[in-house]
């Protein structure tokens, strides 16, 4: 039972690392909609560029992400100074950088799954919305959204699970101060790093893997009642 | 209101070069398969851009390439009943029928009349056990029923229809064209109805376009165009009979009739829209032509030819067809058997075709060879 | 693959910090005896953990005493070949522009010298820079004002940048990665006897192959010695 | 080869339950939108499983809940045309249609018939100008035509067709209906045919099976079927007319010619499958009705009824309808202005109806009304 | 100019990275395929496990997923001994190692994709194909596979790129061996862990995103074209 208990800090790591990937994957969905349909649905000049953007986190080695992350939203950096300046919104050293971290890191394979499901709707059913007087972004709202929501919830778990997991970038930007940056990962890296921490890092990555799994079978239950919602009509 | 129609599109191979204006409540969009018709109600909807020209209805301008003018589909309230009915699967039936209703109320008062029209036109179609389903299990028929519903509480200002009633069952369609009858002449909405029914196109529409490879080849009233056979595809007839070619003489206002000339012979039938002198092809059904030794009096068919038999053949098990020289036009004449020996009929036998002028009459058209068909 | 072609080639596991010093010694190395060693940088954690499940290593140079210890009790080095090569010192080190020189003493202000801001170095668990650093503040007395703000980096290079970058005030650093960056300034150097012996560790695996020693013998030479020293490096007798 | 169903299925709140044997080569499938007929043919065709039942074609059984027997849909060799077309969107054209075409040739080598075959169903369908095409931009007529040569040249057993031709046009309709007659009568591949379209039933269909809310209503020959009203939603009919009860009085075998009696009248029409002394319904549309004030001698119309003038009312500009009695029962005529004036026509006045034979030929039906058309 | 020249190690590091890359991908697509196929269509008991497994990669740290593959698939793990005695594949600090790293960690990327696309393949077309007398293997060769190209594409580059990124287990499970498993995001990580490193890993960065950019402009262009023949009919 003993090896079952977490420590008042790996407990920390567990909440701190439950609250990074559910706001890291809430706010990053607006945004990886939109881009997804711009991707999916927009011919500009700009598009192989932003859509080459938007996979940089995925081919890029994590501390160089982190790197990056840093040298643009620290305190120092231009976006970093600027936010903090202006809307008080402070990301360095805080979970808060954790979140924006680990958005980037999941943000290709969010904006992917919702790009998938976009380029599935069939574009017929918008065209009758807009006879019927919906205007684009009514269109867009009762209309495609729905439609897209088996992409959006893939992404949602897919970002989630990625959060779960992700370290390099987030240790390199936000570092790891137990309570505020700490997250399950960077903890279970640590003790990686330690001769004889395997036991305690197993059991941590149990903690993860046991977190994921919940929100997994959570997402295919809600798959499963949307698949019937919208089953081939 | 008139709806004026000028434009041109490319669709790979296919060339859709449509012009005409129409006044009509109801216009009928008539042509084969591939004709162009869905294409050129896309246009009007706002679906597709012309690669040129230009669509308006009344005083507002859908489309003008040559302003660059382009009213997007959603603002130019029209209601289209797809070829496919496009149900939103995400919604319920009910949803689906509220969808286009939402906005037209947020638009105009008139929208507003609220849950009596829903209730009706949802008992009209014969949808209310469905309101609740999705439209995943629906029947085809009630897919398009659903469809159609749907576009009409969207309170257009006009109403593209495209083959909306061809899943359907007689029954149902007996139950919904009065309706749409109803909405042509008391709600005052313009419809563009495409079509491959020829009674519904009688029944229902004053004007008809006929395309042809994506060009107009023919308007004018239905009665009229689905008369003049040699712009239609012949395999429209699909019962035998021959085509007398007639020279309009002039009316007889009284009874609604106008007189047609056959070499001596005069023919009745209800009232064309065409001028003395023209010359015209009227259909004569073999089964409409009765043959009479002498000529009958006292009787109300209106049309009596002299005519004579110049040759025959057995047809079915009970019937005899004879062909007829009738002022050197052949006519086709299908009798029983028993007629045929109690008549005596030979080669050379001098007979009298006899017609009623109402098989004439457009409200009763059947299909199109019933329509255009014998007169006299 | 050339190095299955060349399958006597010396295969290295180092520390990924050596790197620089170990590529020039590499260099030197083949220039001389026509040979050269392949090296594989990594975490010391990680390339013990691939010797103990049969990684066909031939030498091993840690960054600390921990993980050559783990391989020695798992009985994977030859404990004769086992050196203590390099050595090296910890350092606070400040932004270039910012930095006020502090005499690092039991009880040194450092808090004070923090103000709101962070203290970077290396995990104070698990990276060896951290583990000293920790250690020497725990030493001089100011490891508990200090501890709720120390920002803790996955490798010492990390905890540089956060300091150069200006993210955190101060931090805790190799005099060698230190002094190779112009964007920090070092503020002031542990004293050697505040902190464990800074050490890293060389030795041959049981499963070394025979020119294995001969790099080992040529890590230990005077040429070496100036490579080392060159990145800063202390060369231990 | 005859075709044994006998099954139950729940499809949420329908309950399909189904029992009819068949043995003609061209049964119809007929019923209202969602009396379930898609449902059946998707049970027939092994896209569905039934809750309880079987079902065999000859020898061959394609489900048996009752010893677990299931032969799944691609050995069953159905060539199905759906209500949607279903065309695969990532093949062209030529390959849609010969994707069934494969999988028949390597089964047997009467399939091997080749390119002829693939040639001679391309030009019957209208879709050479479209092999090299691909689904998406087809018409919905067009899809429709490449999904009916799909299904053809699968070399199907079983040809199962869910209103193939409701988005084509008359001429189209014309041109395959007699391709179908054929496939028919000589690859003797029973089908089964949904259709709404009376006159395709009564031409094709030599068994009917009429389907309501799931259930099996009616079966028998079309012309009979049609013929009791009854069974069929009164708005069927669409055309004024009356129904006569008549009553069979026998045969006229040498003219192919069924006698009927309405009281001391005798009526003959082409032969009925119907025995001495039944009680028929037949219907007698007001336009098929002629009079006269004698009754006419030296004429081909069989049937003349005397009667009597019950009232009248005008029937649009140029006709006026006239309610008769006859031998007891009511009867419809409709003449122009111009007649009834001529012959002096009042209520009480003496006539004779008059109707021709052949109009009944199951032949010529053209809707319903027609085809049941007045007789006698 | 100099700048831009590769060292022999560096060059070397190139085509390794493209050679476990496009492996990697290769190698995983039809496990990919086949695994999206039975989680989007199947309903069976361990339907939930082997969800769970498919994502775990995702979820562990990158250092935790490489420790466990050096545990299973070592020279001393169970399946690596297998392996090495049975089939004579060696994947322990070999190139082929590195493959099965990156395959491991992105196939919960490439799964998704393929999955999302067979969740949207129109099934009343595979019941048109069985009518016609496609045996299911053949329709789900003829009619599912062409219809999930969309996916399996979508597929393939997220797992080049996640494979052109991929470092954390790599390195763990085959260290860091120039010319054997030394990846391009390997010698980037072994440049950013001395001093005077920034500026090679920076290059090697910008290598390692033109040659995924170079991809990934190969994919849009396959994806139109797939999208122009796949419009909706
Ligand atoms: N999966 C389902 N869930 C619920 N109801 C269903 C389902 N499938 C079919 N139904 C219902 O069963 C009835 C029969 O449907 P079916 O498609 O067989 O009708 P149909 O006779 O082919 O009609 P149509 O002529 O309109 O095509 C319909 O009312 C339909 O709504
Ligand atoms: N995107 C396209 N690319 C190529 N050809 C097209 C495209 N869209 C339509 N067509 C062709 O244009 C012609 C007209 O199509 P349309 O859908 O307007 O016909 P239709 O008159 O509605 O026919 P139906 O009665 O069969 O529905 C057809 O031959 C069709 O194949
Ligand atoms: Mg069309
Ligand atoms: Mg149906």
């Amino acid at each position: 039972m003993d090896w079952l208990t977490l420590s008042p800090d790996e407990a920390a790591a567990v909440r701190l690392s439950l609250r990074v990937a559910t706001v890291s994957t809430l706010a990053s969905l607006p945004p990886a909609l939109l881009i997804a349909f711009l991707l999916a649905r927009r011919r500009f000049p700009g598009h192989a560029l932003l859509n080459g953007l938007v996979h940089l986190p995925l081919v890029m080695p994590p501390v160089v992400t982190g790197y990056l992350l840093l040298l643009a939203f620290g305190r120092r950096g231009p976006v970093g100074a600027f936010l903090a300046d202006h809307l008080g919104l402070v990301l360095s050293f805080r979970w808060t950088g954790a979140a924006l971290a680990s958005a980037v890191m999941s943000f290709p394979l969010v904006v992917r799954a919702i790009r998938l499901s976009v380029e599935a709707v069939d574009r017929r059913l918008e065209a009758a919305a807009a006879t019927l007087g919906a205007p684009p972004l009514l269109v867009f709202l009762t209309v495609t959204l729905p439609l897209v929501a088996p992409g959006l919830l893939a992404g949602a778990i897919l970002g989630f699970a990625k959060s779960m997991g992700e370290f390099g970038a987030t240790i390199t930007f936000v570092s790891n101060i137990p309570g505020e940056t700490q997250t399950l990962p960077s903890a279970i890296y640590a003790l990686t790093q330690v001769p004889g921490g395997e036991a305690g890092a197993l059991r941590l990555t149990l903690v993860s893997i046991a977190i994921s799994m919940a929100a997994l079978l959570a997402s295919e239950a809600i798959a499963t009642r949307l698949a019937r919602r919208l089953a081939a009509a | 209101m008139s709806l004026q129609i000028d434009i041109r599109q490319r669709l790979g191979a296919f060339r859709l070069e449509a012009r005409f204006e129409t006044s009509a409540r109801l216009t009928a969009l008539f042509g084969r398969s591939g004709s162009g018709k869905t294409s050129l109600v896309n246009l009007l909807a706002g679906l597709a851009r012309p690669d040129e020209g230009r669509i308006a209805m009344g005083d507002a301008v859908f489309v003008d390439t040559s302003t660059r003018r382009f009213l997007p589909a959603h603002r130019r309230r029209v209601g289209y009943v797809f070829q496919d009915a496009r149900l939103f699967p995400h919604l319920s039936v009910r949803h689906n029928l509220l969808y286009g209703r939402w906005f037209a109320r947020r638009r105009d008062m008139a929208a507003r009349a609220g849950q009596d029209e829903f209730d009706r036109i949802v008992e009209l179609l014969g949808i209310a056990p469905l309101l609740a389903r999705r439209p995943a299990g629906l029947s085809g028929g009630e897919r398009q029923r659903v469809a159609i519903g749907r576009a009409l509480l969207s309170h257009p200002r006009l109403l593209l229809m495209d083959e909306p009633l061809a899943a359907l069952d007689e029954a149902r369609k007996a139950e919904i064209l009065p309706y749409l009858e109803r909405l042509r002449d008391e709600a005052a909405i313009p419809i563009l109805y495409v079509s491959h029914s020829v009674t519904e196109v009688l029944r229902l529409a004053a004007d008809m376009v006929v395309l042809e490879a994506g060009r107009v080849v023919a308007q004018g009233p239905p009665a009229e165009i689905m008369r003049r056979l040699d712009l239609l595809p012949s395999a429209y007839e699909s019962e035998s009979g021959r085509d007398l070619v007639v020279t309009v003489e002039g009316e007889e206002p009284r009874y609604g009739l106008t007189v047609l000339a056959l070499g001596e012979a005069r023919l009745f039938v209800p009232r064309l829209a065409a001028a003395p002198g023209a010359s015209l092809r009227l259909r004569v059904r073999a089964r409409d032509v009765m043959l009479a030794l002498e000529a009958p009096t006292g009787i109300s068919a209106l049309n009596v030819l002299p005519a004579t038999v110049v040759g025959f053949s057995p047809d079915g098990a009970s019937g005899m067809e004879l062909r007829l020289d009738c002022a050197g036009q052949e006519l086709l004449s299908r009798i029983t058997l028993k007629s045929f020996e109690a008549l005596e009929l030979r080669v050379g036998s001098p007979v009298h075709a006899v017609l009623k002028a109402v098989s004439f009459d457009r409200r009763y058209g059947g299909d199109l060879s019933t329509e255009a068909s014998g007169e006299a | 693959a050339p190095a299955r072609a060349e399958p006597q080639e010396v295969l290295v596991f180092a520390a990924a910090s050596l790197k620089n010093a170990l590529d020039d010694i590499n260099a030197a190395w083949k220039s001389e005896s026509g040979r050269s060693a392949t090296i594989s940088y990594a975490a010391s954690s990680v390339l013990a953990k691939q010797i103990e499940s049969g990684a066909p290593a031939d030498l091993f140079f840690s960054a600390d005493r921990d993980w050559m210890d783990y391989l020695a009790k798992k009985d994977l080095i030859r404990p004769d070949s086992r050196a203590e090569l390099l050595g090296n010192s910890i350092v606070l080190v400040a932004p270039a522009g910012a930095a006020k020189p502090l005499d690092i003493a039991p009880g040194f202000p450092l808090a004070t010298a923090l103000g709101d801001g962070k203290l970077a170095m290396g995990s104070v668990d698990s990276v060896p820079a951290g583990k000293y650093g920790k250690a020497a503040l725990e030493k001089l007395g100011v490891w508990q004002s200090v501890s709720a703000q120390v920002a803790q980096a996955d490798n010492v290079r990390a905890a540089l940048l956060l300091v150069s970058r200006g993210e955190a005030p101060l931090g805790i650093v190799y005099k060698t990665d230190a002094a190779a960056d112009k964007g920090v300034a070092v503020v002031g150097t542990f004293p050697a006897d505040t902190h464990p012996p800074i050490v890293y560790p060389v030795a041959l695996t049981k499963t070394a192959k025979e020119g294995a020693a001969d790099f080992l013998a040529f890590l230990k030479g005077a040429k070496a010695k100036s490579l080392f020293e060159a990145q800063g490096f202390t060369v231990l007798p």
